[in-house]
């Protein structure tokens, strides 16, 4: 191992470090100290990523692949975590439960969540996401005393190994038709051997359980209880660390094997006609407004597909510049009932019905909240408007007009349920706005968040040119 | 230079307008009205340094944007941009005057939204970059859904949406068609662009060719609005407050004419030349079915809203009638049907206001109490069913004299509609004005009369002097005639 | 001096914006001075002009601007002034002074003065551009502007909704004329490139042969609009209704002038209807038919004013029928006499009713002569006007000479006459039945108030123009001064009609024998023997055939059943839009498919596994299929 | 030592799979449920040590050692889970967990 390997290696070593010593402190039960810690690592982990630039790409290990495109994603992991983690702080502030643990398994999962973007090789992609999962586990069903949290946990257990089982399956039966567990081996194998029927089931295994992750149609039905049962924060954490990891690397995986290629684009194609229009039309009438958000995600990476689907460059990029965007719009939502729901026991303030005139009662958290939704939605001067123009770019690029259609027809419906929430808020008379007590970091995050979505919605290419020279490099 | 102001200035208009809110309603106003003032300047500022360049144009403005993509931030003015944003704004300021006594809470937002739809809808009349265009398409309805959504009648959370849903349908379905366009035009990936004369003759043939041109029409019909694409258009109309009405109907419409002449026809000459019988018979059959539902309405103000339906229908049949004669027709008919149906939407608006009620079966004998208000309804019913004189006579002759030729068959039903145009402009007349008086409140106060002042001399300028609009919308209407005439 | 001809319509325009827009401001007697004195002064122009004009017979063109350029459609803002438009100014603005002088005093104290007298003015400044318009677009703004000012008077007392009903019938129907006119223009303009009238005349004659589809069909859209307008067969059945108007707006609007637009209209397009022989055997037949129906529901109508108005329909019905056996001076001449005798009906039952408390029905009507002396000789004179007389009224020589031209004109020309000469029976027997009712017999209900100047001075000069207005032209037999023909000529060129003095002697003779029997007729069933009218209508059939008459022989309601009812029973069964529904059922589906995706959502961890299991399955099945 | 034919181990894994994937289904109590999962898990762990045998490579008992550890964390998250459901709601019947859903 070089120097530059280390170097590339950096922001990962960073959380190597920064785990262990939040362990500690979460061990002396200090939980000031473990969220600070742990703050404090995925800001240096995510400062640590421009000297990882100066020497990507490069194969660290045969394990993980450092380049332009994993350090990307490994940004907006970090950028993410750090974002759920101070809006935990103002959530969890008068919760019965201990605190410091929060912050250790947030950190944990996100250092799963990065070697998952990173890894081309199975071994790295099983481990990255199995820490990822009991991470996310724990988080899920972190709440004491209360049942929503244990259901959505058990469920999310026993699905996850469900899944995992199924996936690894599929590895398996890859591994003993090319003898390769990296994608470059399995590729070159494929590439002398041509495909079979084996490795046909063997593709459709994998699929199946990263569609799972990704809580694609027929996969999805964890999602919105998943969604309802864990605290809002973590739930914005699952939407956007967990999912958009596993994207990253079906991304990879797509991009190195022949697995989105002929009968598996057909596949894929299949899935994102279904996810798109299933996710929209669950979320319709929902008057959960998790449980909505979460089908709102599913419909997300239902459109996200398509960016496989076109595959290339041109996937690539709007893959990144869209989960870019759908981190910003998800977070901003999940923390607006984030900051709604803070400081209080019990379960979030997630029923549509308490959302009625809170432009009036909270207009700053409800301008907010109108902003994510209408960027959700795809409107312009968000981040939104310029997600869905490169995803259907790339998708009619490549010609694969009924998931197009798809999404026309889903973003109508989806604009439904946004614009109904967006009503509701609307209702009612004006009434003089309630002062509360406000969490400062958690507003900071809501108003940096907010900032993001408007400059890089009206002024996108900046970050498009980034994105071009991180997917260009790898 | 100038032309990016045109639309920011009604956008920091609104921003600023919002910002005084705690300073009162007539600061709130007094900045609205301002903003347009200046930005009226502005457009006149730049008409007068205009020299005409080829086709017409009178100013442009490009720089880069978003390279990656190919879209750049191109702007460009011409006579017929010219001619609707004029409308825009004279609209706008009436709009702002007509709403002074109707909006009571949340004036500084209500103004917000109303300068920033006007601010889209100068933006759409200007964009040169499909992408831009399409940006400030969709920039537009969501100030106009809160205005509907917060401002608006009983059922207006319904309304609002189903507008949005609507537009936004068929805006989808354009991006769509616009991205194809881009993609299918370029000879690599590199050299892919947006802009306007990049891809004009760039429509690529078969079956392709007529999707695109589908996606395009569609959302342009669905503003327009062409039968059977409408039936957004009385729910947003009628449940919208009366400034959101007067928009929706005397410019938001617009956007959607401008859109099939601007874009549709001349992006693809050959489909929409072939597709021009459809895009007729749908004219037609909205000039019918849209006058005959206005007539039997029993809301006054959906019976209005219809009544737009009728009169776009004769923006459609001249657009595909596509010769000098129906488009000269076309842009008067946009101009003087923003004039009349935003004036009866004030004059309906008005009579809500103070009666509480927009049921005919209510209203009645007006005329004995408002004397005033009464007038002026009945000069715009009179200009509403083409009465030679007004604008909208010019405008729907013109529009029957260019399809004649084009169609004889679609122009001699489509006048068919001057007999329905009576019918339903009449029957508002009798059940508002005429009749016992049912109902009694006060007369327009001067500044209402001086908003309705202002409209009448509009229409009967139109109506008897056109041509300075004629001489100015001329050369842009130049690129599109013929591109499609059958 | 050809500007003056442009300057008439502006003074009644200038009269029309003054009370519009300050009416409420002038008073009583500012609103009359305005009012009345533009009109005024467009009559002393339009005589001044007369006098002109009748020293150098050239006609002017006068334009004011071009209304618009585009793409050679260039229609002028323009005025022609020659004979023919000559006579109608005269018509519209001597007969409008004295209709307008006349209401100054007989509108008083009503509380929409100035809406009355702004409406009129704006008539009067419509119908002049009418008749003097150049262009045909121009004509047609004019056309429609009267149409307007007709539906604004009809519906003048608005708080009653049947007057509404009946204005908005006034304008629905004529628009339904209006819109064939229209087609017209379009058709003329796209096949002659103008809508000059004199350019589109002979371009017109000179690219078109007799008998050419184009001038059969331009000609026949126009008639549709003159029938309209001109309220002829089958178009006819707003003008009864439209007497729900101030009388003097009857006299003006609904007797004098507007109505014989058409006639003006066709009488100006002449030579297009020369190109269209079929046509205009279709005009004959038109107003040979509406006469002869229209006189007998002149005979079964108990209401004064619809006596009148029927009437008009009939005798515009002789004027139709004229421009259809090509005479095209001689039904211009009806339509002057026909202005001045009806005009003076018109004011003179105005002036009854009034009197009677707005009484309309002629049976509780009787004995006015000794009370109203004035009115009845007033009556009287027109009503002998109308029943052409011989000798001492216009009505005479003017109907008489259209009757002698339809006789000339060959066998359907017979026909015609016949038609015409039953007509002459019917329209003594039922105006002097109204004159015998009204004005002899006992006093059924006794008159109040007296008669002012302003009401009287038009009477006066109205039943002095009755009177003498014919001799402006009068047959070979009786002095043969065919000055109205002459003044006509350069208009409608052509050879002059064979002279037969000593035929034209025997038909003119006959014509009036056939008169005066149709007014011994009235003497004898109204005055003698009064029973003997009811002794018939106790008989069913009787009966049945006058309720029939009465109703205007069911065309209203056949109309009502055939397209009024079916129409407006569709619009208000699809009033909330059968479209929507579709986008209904589409928003129905997908909050249906919500229902069921979200009844998969158990919450059953093992289902949801059962969902990955077979998801993974169809995966597999997809890929392998594929 | 007879080397054991790579297609009986899959099709020994398929079976073990197929077994595992009935069990989750069909059972309602929740430790059935885990047991299912592992016999799942451990399909896929054999089909990797058949894998690794076939191609003489050391990977697939690594992967398989990886396959026990990740199964051992989940039945001990797992079973840790199971414990306060049943601390809380007194059963251990999966469909009884389903109060989250629509």
């Amino acid at each position: 191992m070089t120097g530059g390997d280390l170097t590339a290696l950096l922001p990962f070593l960073v959380m190597g470090v920064a785990v262990p010593a939040v362990t500690l402190a979460a061990a002396f039960r200090r939980p000031a100290l473990a969220a600070s810690l742990a703050a404090l690592g995925t800001v240096l982990a995510f400062a640590a990523l421009w000297p990882a630039a100066g020497v990507v790409p490069r194969q660290v290990t045969p394990l993980l692949m450092i380049d332009g495109y994993a350090l990307y994603f490994a940004g907006l992991m970090l950028a993410a975590t750090l974002a759920v983690l101070l809006l935990s702080l103002g959530y969890l502030h008068r919760r019965p439960e201990p605190r410091e643990a929060h912050s250790l398994l947030l950190l944990l999962a996100a250092f799963g969540a990065m070697a998952v973007a990173a890894s081309d090789h199975f071994a790295s992609f099983i481990l990255g996401l199995e820490t990822l999962s009991v991470a996310l586990l724990g988080l899920i069903a972190y709440a004491h005393g209360r049942e929503r949290p244990i259901e959505a946990g058990l469920k999310y257990l026993i699905l996850a190994g469900f899944s995992s089982a199924i996936l690894l399956f599929g590895i398996a039966l890859l591994y003993l038709r090319c003898g390769s567990l990296s994608f470059a081996g399995i590729a070159f194998a494929l590439g002398r051997a041509g495909s079979d029927p084996a490795i046909l089931l063997a593709f459709a295994l994998v699929i199946a359980g990263i569609g799972f992750k990704l809580s694609l149609v027929p996969f999805h039905m964890w999602a919105p209880d998943v969604y309802q049962g864990a605290s809002a924060p973590v739930a914005g954490f699952i939407a956007v660390v967990s999912k958009g990891a596993v994207f990253a690397l079906l991304l990879r995986l797509a991009h190195d094997t022949p697995l989105a290629s002929g009968p598996g684009a057909t596949v894929i194609q299949a899935i994102a006609v279904a996810t798109i229009l299933a996710g929209n039309l669950l979320a319709l009438l929902q008057d959960n407004f998790k449980r909505l958000l979460a089908y709102s995600s599913i419909a997300h990476f239902g459109y996200l597909l398509l960016a496989v689907l076109a595959g290339g460059v041109l996937g690539a990029e709007a893959a990144a510049y869209y989960l870019a965007a759908y981190a910003v719009m998800t977070l901003g939502a999940f923390g607006v009932i984030t900051q709604l729901s803070a400081g209080q026991a019990g379960d979030d303030i997630e029923q549509l019905s308490a959302y009625r005139g809170l432009m009036w009662r909270r207009p700053w958290l409800a301008a907010v909240l109108v902003l994510m939704l209408f960027a959700l939605a795809g409107m312009p001067l968000t981040m939104g408007f310029f997600a869905k123009l490169t995803v259907l770019m790339a998708g009619i690029h490549g010609g694969w007009w009924p998931a197009v259609g798809a999404l026309v027809a889903g973003s109508v419906i989806g604009l439904f349920y946004y614009l109904r929430v967006i009503a509701l808020m609307a209702a009612g008379r004006p009434v003089e706005a309630v002062p509360e007590p406000t969490r400062w970091a958690g507003a900071l995050v809501l108003a940096m968040l907010t900032g993001v979505l408007v400059w890089l919605g009206m002024a996108p290419a900046p970050l498009m040119a980034l994105i071009r020279r991180a997917t260009l490099g790898g | 230079m100038m032309l990016p102001w045109l639309i920011l200035v009604p956008l920091m208009g609104g921003a600023l307008a919002w910002a005084v809110q705690r300073a009162g309603g007539t600061a709130v106003r007094g900045v609205a009205l301002a903003a347009l003032a200046v930005d009226l300047a502005l457009v006149l500022a730049v008409w007068s340094k205009a020299l005409p360049a080829a086709g017409g144009w009178l100013a442009d403005f490009a720089r880069p944007w978003i390279p990656s993509l190919g879209i750049g931030l191109h702007l460009g003015l011409d006579g017929l941009s010219l001619v609707l944003i004029l409308l825009t704004l004279v609209l706008g300021i009436l709009a702002v005057g007509a709403s002074w006594t109707e909006i009571g809470d949340r004036v500084g937002f209500f103004h917000f939204n109303l300068l920033w739809t006007l601010g889209g809808i100068v933006g759409v009349f200007l964009a040169l970059d499909l992408v831009l265009f399409f940006l400030l398409w969709e920039l537009m309805l969501v100030p106009m859904f809160f205005l509907i959504a917060l401002w608006g009648h009983e059922d207006r959370m319904r309304a609002a949406i189903k507008f949005f849903l609507f537009t936004q349908g068929g805006g989808l379905l354009m991006l769509v068609a616009i991205l194809a366009l881009g993609v299918l035009a370029a000879p690599s990936a590199g050299l892919r662009r947006f802009d306007y004369f990049a891809l004009i003759g760039h429509a690529p043939g078969g079956v392709t060719g007529w999707l695109l041109m589908l996606g395009f029409f569609l959302a342009f019909a669905v503003k327009l609005p062409a039968v059977p694409l409408h039936t957004w258009l009385p729910d947003a109309h009628t449940e919208a407050p009366t400034a959101g009405s007067v928009v929706l109907a005397g410019l938001l419409l617009k956007t959607g004419a401008y859109g099939l002449l601007r874009f549709a026809v001349p992006l693809f000459p050959a489909q929409s030349h072939a597709f021009a019988p459809v895009a007729m018979a749908l004219g037609v059959a909205g000039i019918l079915y849209g006058g005959m539902l206005a007539f039997a309405q029993d809301d006054a103000k959906r019976l209005v809203a219809y009544t737009s339906v009728s009169h776009l229908g004769f923006v459609l049949l001249g657009i595909y009638a596509d010769n000098r004669l129906a488009l000269q027709g076309v842009v008067m008919q946009m101009l003087a049907h923003g004039l009349s149906t935003g004036g009866l939407f004030m004059v309906v608006g008005a009579v809500q206001e103070r009666l509480h009620t927009r049921d005919l079966d209510r209203l009645g004998g007006l005329w004995a109490s408002m004397p005033r208000l009464s007038a002026a309804g009945l000069v715009l019913a009179l200009a509403s069913l083409g009465l030679p004189g007004l604008g909208n006579f010019v405008g729907e002759f013109l529009v029957l004299l260019g399809s004649w030729a084009a169609a004889p068959a679609f122009a001699a039903i489509g006048a068919l509609g001057l007999v329905v145009s009576v019918v339903y402009a009449l029957t508002l007349v009798q059940r508002t004005f005429h009749g016992p008086a049912r109902a009694a409140a006060a007369d327009f106060s001067f500044g209402h009369l001086a908003v309705m002042a202002v409209m009448v001399a509009g229409l009967v300028w139109f109506g008897l002097y056109p041509q300075p609009v004629f001489d100015l919308a001329g050369p842009s209407l130049g690129a599109v005639a013929g591109t499609a005439a059958p | 001096m050809g500007v003056l001809a442009a300057l008439i319509p502006v003074l009644p325009l200038l009269g029309f914006l003054m009370l519009f827009l300050a009416g409420a401001r002038l008073g009583a007697r500012g609103i009359a001075v305005v009012g009345v004195g533009s009109v005024g002064i467009a009559a002393g122009m339009a005589l001044g002009l007369t006098a002109w004009f009748l020293a150098s017979p050239v006609p002017v063109e006068v334009s004011a601007w071009t209304w618009m350029t585009v793409d050679g459609f260039a229609p002028r803002i323009g005025f022609r002034l020659d004979a023919l438009s000559l006579i109608m100014v005269l018509v519209v603005t001597v007969i409008g002074v004295l209709i307008h002088l006349y209401s100054a005093e007989f509108m008083a104290g009503d509380e929409g003065y100035a809406r009355y007298f702004a409406s009129m003015n704006l008539f009067v400044a419509a119908m002049l551009v009418l008749v003097l318009a150049a262009d045909l677009l121009l004509l047609y703004l004019g056309w429609e502007g009267v149409g307007l000012c007709s539906y604004l008077l009809i519906g003048f007392w608005y708080r009653d909704p049947a007057n509404g009903r009946a204005a908005r019938k006034a304008f629905i129907v004529t628009r339904i004329g209006d819109t064939a006119f229209a087609i017209g223009l379009l058709l003329l303009f796209t096949h002659l490139d103008t809508t000059d009238i004199q350019a589109l005349m002979g371009r017109a004659q000179g690219q078109w042969p007799a008998g050419a589809p184009l001038a059969v069909a331009a000609a026949a859209l126009l008639l549709g609009g003159a029938i309209g307008k001109s309220a002829q067969l089958p178009l006819q059945t707003w003008l009864p209704d439209a007497m729900a108007g101030p009388t003097p707006v009857s006299a003006l609007i609904h007797a004098a002038t507007m109505v014989t637009a058409g006639i003006y209209l066709i009488a100006r397009t002449h030579a297009l209807f020369d190109l269209a022989p079929a046509v205009r055997d279709a005009v004959g037949a038109i107003g040979a038919a509406t006469l002869v129906l229209a006189a007998f529901s002149a005979l079964s109508q108990t209401d004064l004013k619809r006596i009148l108005a029927y009437s008009t329909i009939s005798q515009i019905g002789y004027m139709v029928l004229a421009l259809g056996v090509g005479a095209w001076a001689s039904a211009i001449f009806h339509l002057m006499t026909h202005a001045f005798f009806k005009a003076l009906l018109f004011l003179a039952a105005g002036v009854v009713i009034q009197r009677l408390h707005e009484e309309h029905d002629i049976f509780r009507m009787g004995g006015l002569r000794q009370r109203l002396p004035l009115v009845f000789w007033a009556f009287l004179i027109g009503a002998s006007s109308l029943a052409a007389l011989p000798l001492v009224t216009a009505g005479f020589y003017s109907k008489d000479l259209i009757l002698w031209r339809a006789w000339s004109a060959g066998p359907f020309g017979r026909a015609l006459w016949a038609a015409g000469i039953l007509g002459t029976f019917l329209t003594g027997l039922y105006i002097f039945r109204a004159v015998f009712v009204v004005f002899l017999g006992p006093v059924r209900t006794p008159p109040r108030g007296g008669i002012g100047p302003a009401v009287a001075v038009p009477l006066v000069v109205l039943s002095v123009l009755a009177l003498i207005g014919g001799f402006v032209e009068t047959p070979d037999f009786f002095g043969g001064v065919p000055a109205l023909t002459d003044f006509l000529a350069p208009v409608f060129p052509g050879p002059p009609p064979p002279g037969d003095p000593g035929g034209e002697a025997a038909a003119s003779i006959f014509a009036a024998l056939v008169a005066l029997a149709g007014v011994f007729a009235a003497y004898v069933a109204y005055c003698r023997r009064p029973a003997m009218v009811a002794t018939i209508l106790r008989h069913p059939a009787a009966e049945a055939m006058r309720r029939c008459w009465a109703a205007g022989w069911g065309f209203d309601w056949l109309y009502d059943r055939l397209l009024v009812r079916p129409l407006v029973a569709t619009a208000r069964a699809g009033r909330a839009d059968v479209i929507d529904a579709g986008f209904d059922a589409l928003a129905a589906f997908c909050r249906q498919s919500h229902a069921m995706l979200s009844r998969w959502q158990t919450g059953q961890v093992r289902w949801y596994a059962a969902w990955i299991g077979a998801g993974t399955i169809l995966t597999v099945a997809i890929s392998v299929l594929a | 030592m007879t080397a054991v034919p790579p297609e009986a181990a899959v099709l020994l894994a398929c079976l073990l799979f197929t077994l595992g994937l009935a069990g989750v289904l069909a059972r309602r109590n929740l430790v059935f449920i885990l047991m299912a999962l592992e016999i799942m898990l451990n399909a896929a762990g054999l089909v990797f040590v058949a894998a690794g045998a076939r191609w003489g490579q050391a990977d697939g008992q690594v992967l398989f050692i990886v396959v026990l550890t990740l199964a051992a964390a989940e039945v001990a998250v797992g079973l840790a889970l199971v414990l306060r459901i049943h601390r809380q709601a007194a059963t251990l019947d999966a469909d009884a967990a389903s109060r989250l859903r629509g």
